[in-house]
């Protein structure tokens, strides 16, 4: 294995287009490393994307934010924009490992290494995050919940790369949350996922609503459905009930050493109405 | 002569005897004495069972005393982590 | 595959080395350094007994590629103590009897140490967060953090 | 050697023992200084790996090196071939039982692989990747076999069988047919039948619990140099140094003496750390490459490998009057062993209904063989299974009753003369004290919510003495240095030098103690069973007094009067009242200064059997919160009372209570070993082996109390283990208080607790 940190993004595609899927992209190294040591990755080079300036940066305008693939969870987590635009995204990523790896991991690697258990991942799309991807024939933006197609799988074609995210700057009388379940309180792999983004109309009618959920099927899930059930509502208990059924009815999960079927559904659809309720209280407040 | 107390599986090895006197003045003795009236106890007498005597626990120490009025109980060996 | 010259910065001085591209910034600190004082628990990350700073972020070092350490500081327990000073939080871990065994204790005065820069007056449910990447076998982490706090505490006033 | 009666205690104004002074060994251990067994490296050093079955049940047809062999860089490579095998016997080591025969095979496999994990050759090359590539040359040829992981299907006629030469002990006649069972064990104690007719309420209810392990944050690791000549040295992270010396020495056919075992520092042991594993492999190699080789396990050989401690299936049944006494009782106890007989069933038989006051007691146990890593002792071994068990069945019953838990405990209790449920009569114990001081803590008063819940369950465990030795040198300057050979896990430097410097009347930091290599000391049995400050504590007592008479004497040749007219008092040899002349009292330093002219060196040496360890009783308070719509339990308020003889160094006694209460928690809730269909362990890390993290827990309040053990010259009991007996039961316990429901499975996991909510809650609807 060999090593290469390139300091642009045209080094970096042509890196990885030379070496014909035997590259492996390293960014925040938390998942790849515990790969590479357990001998499940054999790459004949990494490709570290940290030395790409466009990567590590956090930017805002007045549109919204970009953040590059490789920031650190700790350092997104710092942006205090965007900690007040998005809390939900900004609570999802914190949750991602210990202190330890937040100081490593990156919103890049967390989507790429296509775990369906992802915790940023759901609250990206419940958040409407844009992907930029980078790759030999230019780049493209793609929504985020088109990215992983399979535990491990991503639709990035060979030689392509994840450069960062778009996320817009929320409507008014927006808000959004993201909360999982995991049997301690920190270090685990999210049980269950559930990301909610909800805008409310002056009279505080939901006029828009997206719903992430995580770790109930092989790919994170935006479940329409979910969102249909609140948009046209006051995120009441009748509403939050019907977006409890709609979300539980969306998981096509498996039984494992992290939780049953029976346990993915029944909390997926407790964690969402928990969500939405605290989406909601964030909304009502802007 | 020292009362001694067998239960369960010694018991069992002891053709169902549950009490037998014995007479003996320290441990080695008294397992001396065992293995001779009972045969089938003497392999696990060697190694494996410590002696309460008197309430308090004994393990490998074959001259600790026994008084003619001692009430002796075989205990398994504790081991602990 | 042929190692890769690195230079760095540890603990304040000038350091260089020899890594191959596989090897983790722990393998560097520990086997080719002699840095053992941070210690290897899992090497996946999940028990930051390899807790280190990395250019003034808490990271645990079997998540780093030694090579990623070029041009980088790296800050190890054996930089915590300023010559026969030792800091305020290893002496209220003495104090406290914040350790049994010791073998997760590096890991933990880097980590809060990281804490206290940044937050200088946690509560207790902070410092418990904060930690919730170094594992303890031995304490069940009450002593812990209460060093913490009152190693905290000590600093605020000085 | 206890000729400081109780009496004389209670005058003698203790100046050391029973403060909280910094540990001696600390600053080493917050600067990463210590080294442990991982720490080390020496010239020309070859690093050691393992190949390991993937396979939980397999013949190994055949084992070609070759390849590996040929490989440059490669040193050595081994496999069962280059250890001795040995008959099967049971040897007494320490008062552990061994038999050599499954500890060679369970280091490497012979015949057969018999868990997932099992080791079948080892190599030692020029570096870590060499080895790795070595150990994919391996070829070995299995044929995989059916396996078996539960212990109730262990136990089935139709069972695949592990070991075509284990026929069931303690069955008579012995069975025709082996079998998993390796032994049947029973207690009995009066008669339960009848007790049971006397019995107005009986509750009766199975268990299960799964594997769990010590979970020590320190992975095995230790260095090997034999020299051409058969001489050698070891390295390690061990309980015990001189257990592993006689371990190895027989896996290699070695001499005791040529071996020096050091005993690095320990990080973190409760019991996995008091047998072998790469000691005998890296030994063999070093035999074989002729350098010196390390060897360290991964996070992932060390859960698939070494510990844990049984899972289990318990049925225990209870009955009581309607005045709250309890009149029969019964369990029987299904251990999982692992690969090799010997689960802690025994004395989890004997521990079961140890802390009650019964008349009629009869316990079963068996000890079962599966396709699991053999098991190692964890902390009070046995114990927290089945007193899991019957303190939830105790809780019940006196709901039942109508009883406060505590009140009908406090009915029950064993105290002083109590016969015991295993048979002896108990001296003072300290159950009814740490009842007590629960009944009367505000903890047990204070207000709970909705979805909470307060559990309370008492624990004992034994405690032991065994054989160890201590020696206190007297440096010229009248400094002394105290060696102990049981390793330091949790801060018994301290204890032991406090106890020194006690005795010696001597300011603590004039006592600089170490733990000695097995050249420097005899034979000292392991750290283990609680058994440290107590015994090591009273070799220490007894080394200093031999000093102090050492002492007496030469300050009688300086004096020139009998020593009869010298005694020591306050670090100094004084003229004794009325007699001895005027002299001005001479410190240890004065009397340093011309030891070479009144006799040479002064040293105070003890070799012990330990004897008199009392047990320990502690009963929990522990306050839960169950959230009805994850399952999912917090722990919100722990309160750990615990009976310490005389706590030496209360700051490290609570430690012990702390560290314990909080283990135990991880195997209320969320520890297990998962398996796959194949048998194949599948959460061998810490991301799925669910230890609690700091923010899992409260702070573990804790009461010291303190019942002296007549035995030891300051009361000391051994306080390690019992912490980890009580908390599953108290958890459980609360968990049954804040829902309804009695869980009877381990751990309580978020998706086990909802099932169950549920289940009651469709239950209620239907009715």
């Amino acid at each position: 294995m060999d090593y290469r940190s390139p300091s642009s993004v045209k080094k970096a595609v042509d890196l990885l287009a030379a070496h014909d899927g035997a590259a492996h992209v390293l960014a925040g190294g938390t998942d790849l490393l515990v790969k590479l040591r357990a001998g499940f990755v054999e790459p004949k080079l990494v490709v570290d994307v940290k030395g790409i300036a466009q990567l590590r940066a956090i930017e805002s305008d007045a549109r919204g934010f970009r953040i590059g693939a490789a920031a650190s969870c700790a350092e997104i987590g710092e942006h205090a924009a965007l900690v007040a635009a998005w809390p939900g995204v900004v609570e999802a990523l914190r949750l991602i490992g210990s202190t330890q790896i937040q100081g490593r991991a990156t919103l890049g690697g967390n989507l790429c290494n296509a775990s369906p258990a992802a915790d940023s991942v759901p609250a990206l799309i419940a958040a409407g995050a844009l992907c930029r991807v980078a790759g030999p024939s230019g780049e493209r933006e793609v929504p985020i919940e088109r990215i992983v197609t399979g535990p491990g799988r991503t639709s990035l074609a060979r030689g392509e790369f994840l450069v960062g995210f778009r996320l817009e700057k929320p409507r008014p009388r927006s808000g959004d949350a993201y909360l999982r379940l995991i049997p301690r309180t920190e270090m685990d792999i999210a049980v269950v996922g559930v990301g909610v983004a909800l805008t409310l109309d002056a009279a505080g009618v939901c006029t828009h609503a997206r719903v992430g959920l995580g770790a109930v099927a092989p790919t994170p899930l935006l479940v329409a459905e979910a969102a249909r059930a609140l948009i046209g509502s006051r995120v009441d208990d009748k509403a939050l009930a019907a977006l409890a059924a709609a979300a539980s009815a969306a998981c096509k999960p498996i039984d494992d050493k992290r939780g049953t079927i029976a346990y993915r559904v029944k909390v997926a659809g407790v964690l969402a109405r928990r969500a939405a309720r605290i989406a909601l209280a964030r909304a009502a407040g802007r | 002569m020292a009362r001694v107390i067998l239960s369960g599986t010694l018991k069992q090895l002891a053709g169902g005897d549950a009490e037998v006197e014995v007479e003996a003045s320290d441990v080695r003795q008294l397992l001396r004495v065992l293995g001779e009236r009972y045969p089938a106890l003497a392999p696990h007498l060697e190694s494996g069972y410590a002696v309460a005597i008197d309430g308090e626990i004994f393990q490998d120490a074959w001259f600790a005393p026994i008084r003619d009025d001692s009430e002796v109980h075989l205990v398994p060996a504790i081991r602990g982590g | 595959m042929a190692k890769h010259h690195v230079t760095t910065t540890i603990n304040g001085d000038p350091v260089e080395f020899l890594c191959a591209p596989e090897q983790t910034l722990l393998d560097v600190l520990r086997d080719v350094l002699y840095l053992t004082g941070s210690k290897e628990g899992c090497a996946s990350g999940d028990c930051g007994a390899c807790s280190v700073m990395l250019d003034g972020r808490l990271v645990c070092a079997c998540l780093v590629l030694g090579v990623e350490a070029q041009g980088c500081s790296v800050e190890t327990i054996e930089g915590m103590a300023h010559g026969d000073e030792l800091h305020p939080l290893q002496r209220k871990f003495l104090e406290h009897a914040a350790l049994q065994c010791g073998v997760c204790t590096p890991g933990f005065l880097v980590a809060a140490k990281a804490l206290l820069e940044r937050n200088p007056e946690p509560t207790e449910t902070e410092v418990r967060y904060w930690l919730a990447g170094n594992l303890c076998r031995c304490t069940g982490y009450d002593k812990i953090v209460r060093a913490v706090l009152d190693a905290a505490a000590e600093m605020r006033e000085s | 050697m206890n000729d400081v009666t109780m009496k004389g205690l209670r005058e003698r104004r203790l100046k050391v023992v029973g403060t909280r002074p910094l540990r001696p060994d600390g600053v080493d251990k917050v600067t990463g200084r210590a080294k442990f067994g991982a720490d080390i490296h020496v010239p020309n050093m070859l690093i050691g790996k393992v190949l390991r079955s993937p396979h939980a049940h397999a013949r190994i047809l055949s084992i070609d090196t070759s390849k590996a062999q040929a490989l440059p860089g490669v040193k050595a490579v081994i496999t069962s071939a280059d250890l001795c095998d040995l008959p099967s016997e049971f040897i007494p080591a320490g008062e552990m039982m061994v038999n050599f025969r499954d500890m060679t095979r369970n280091v490497m496999a012979r015949e057969k692989a018999l868990y997932e994990g099992h080791a079948v050759a080892a190599v030692a090359a020029t570096s870590e990747a060499v080895a790795q590539e070595a150990l994919k040359l391996i070829d070995v040829q299995y044929e995989v076999l059916p396996h078996v992981l539960d212990v109730a299907q262990a136990m089935e006629p139709d069972a695949p069988l592990l070991h075509d030469n284990m026929f069931t002990i303690g069955v008579e006649p012995r069975p025709a047919q082996p079998s998993n069972v390796a032994k049947r064990v029973e207690f009995v104690l009066g008669d339960t039948a009848a007790g049971f007719a006397q019995a107005e309420v009986v509750i009766e209810r199975e268990f299960t619990t799964k594997p769990v392990h010590q979970g020590y944050i320190e992975p095995h690791a230790c260095l090997a140099s034999v020299s051409e000549d058969g001489q050698a040295e070891l390295w390690c992270t061990t309980q015990g140094q001189f257990i592993v010396r006689g371990f190895c020495a027989k896996l290699l056919g070695m001499e005791v003496a040529k071996l020096r075992v050091t005993a690095s520092e320990i990080g973190g042991g409760f019991g996995g750390k008091t047998v072998v594993y790469l000691e005998p492999l890296a030994l063999a190699l070093s035999r074989k490459a002729c350098q010196p080789v390390k060897m360290v396990m991964s996070r992932a050989e060390v859960f698939r490998a070494s510990g844990p401690t049984s899972g289990a299936k318990v049925w225990v049944k209870i009955g009581a009057n309607r005045k709250g006494r309890i009149t029969a009782a019964e369990a029987v106890l299904k251990y999982q062993a692992g690969a090799f007989q010997g689960s802690p069933v025994q004395p989890g038989c004997m521990c079961a209904f140890a802390p009650y006051d019964l008349d009629n007691v009869r316990v079963v146990g068996f000890d079962v063989v599966v396709n699991r890593p053999k098991v190692a002792a964890y902390r009070a071994p046995g114990g927290p299974i089945s007193e899991f068990a019957v303190e939830s069945v105790i809780d019940e019953l006196a709901k039942r009753l109508g009883l406060d838990p505590i009140e009908f405990r406090l009915k029950n209790a064993a105290k002083e003369g109590t016969k015991a449920a295993y048979g002896p009569k108990f001296g003072p114990i300290g159950l009814v004290q740490t009842l007590e001081a629960a009944r009367s803590h505000p903890h047990y008063r204070a207000p709970l919510k909705a979805n909470q819940g307060r559990g309370v369950a008492s624990g004992f465990w034994f405690n032991i003495g065994g054989e160890t030795c201590a020696a206190l040198n007297l440096g010229e300057d009248g400094s002394v240095t105290l060696v102990a050979g049981t390793p330091d896990i949790g801060g018994s430097r301290a204890s032991l030098a406090m106890m020194a410097a006690e005795e010696l009347g001597i300011a603590l930091d004039k006592v600089r103690p170490v733990i000695g290599d097995t050249s420097a000391l005899g034979f000292n049995f392991l750290t283990g069973g609680s058994r440290v400050t107590f015994s090591s504590g009273m070799a220490v007592i007894e080394a200093a007094r031999e000093m102090i008479r050492r002492l007496r004497e030469r300050a009688a040749k300086i004096w020139e009067v009998p020593v009869e007219d010298v005694v020591w008092e306050d670090g100094y040899a004084c003229p004794a009242n009325g007699a001895g002349g005027d002299h001005k009292p001479l410190s240890l330093a004065d009397i340093a200064k011309t030891a070479g002219k009144t006799g040479g060196p002064i040293v105070g040496n003890a070799a012990i059997n330990a004897q008199g360890a009392g047990p320990s009783l502690a009963t929990h308070l522990v306050d839960v919160e169950v959230d009805p719509e994850t399952g999912k339990v917090s722990i919100l308020r722990y309160t750990a009372i615990q009976d310490a003889g005389k706590a030496v160094h209360p700051a490290y006694v609570e430690g012990q209570m702390q560290g314990g209460a909080v283990q135990g928690i991880g195997w209320a809730l969320n520890e297990e070993y998962i398996y796959d269909a194949n048998g194949r362990l599948e959460n061998p890390g810490f991301l799925d082996y669910r230890i609690p993290v700091c923010s899992d827990v409260p702070m573990i309040d804790t009461v010291i109390v303190e019942v002296p053990n007549p035995r030891h010259p300051y009361g000391v009991r051994g306080v390690g283990e019992t912490p980890i007996v009580p908390p599953m039961a108290a958890i459980a316990n609360a968990v049954e208080n804040a829902t309804g429901i009695r869980f009877t499975q381990l751990p309580m996991s978020p998706p086990r607790v909802l099932e169950a909510i549920d289940s009651k809650r469709a239950a209620l609807a239907k009715a």
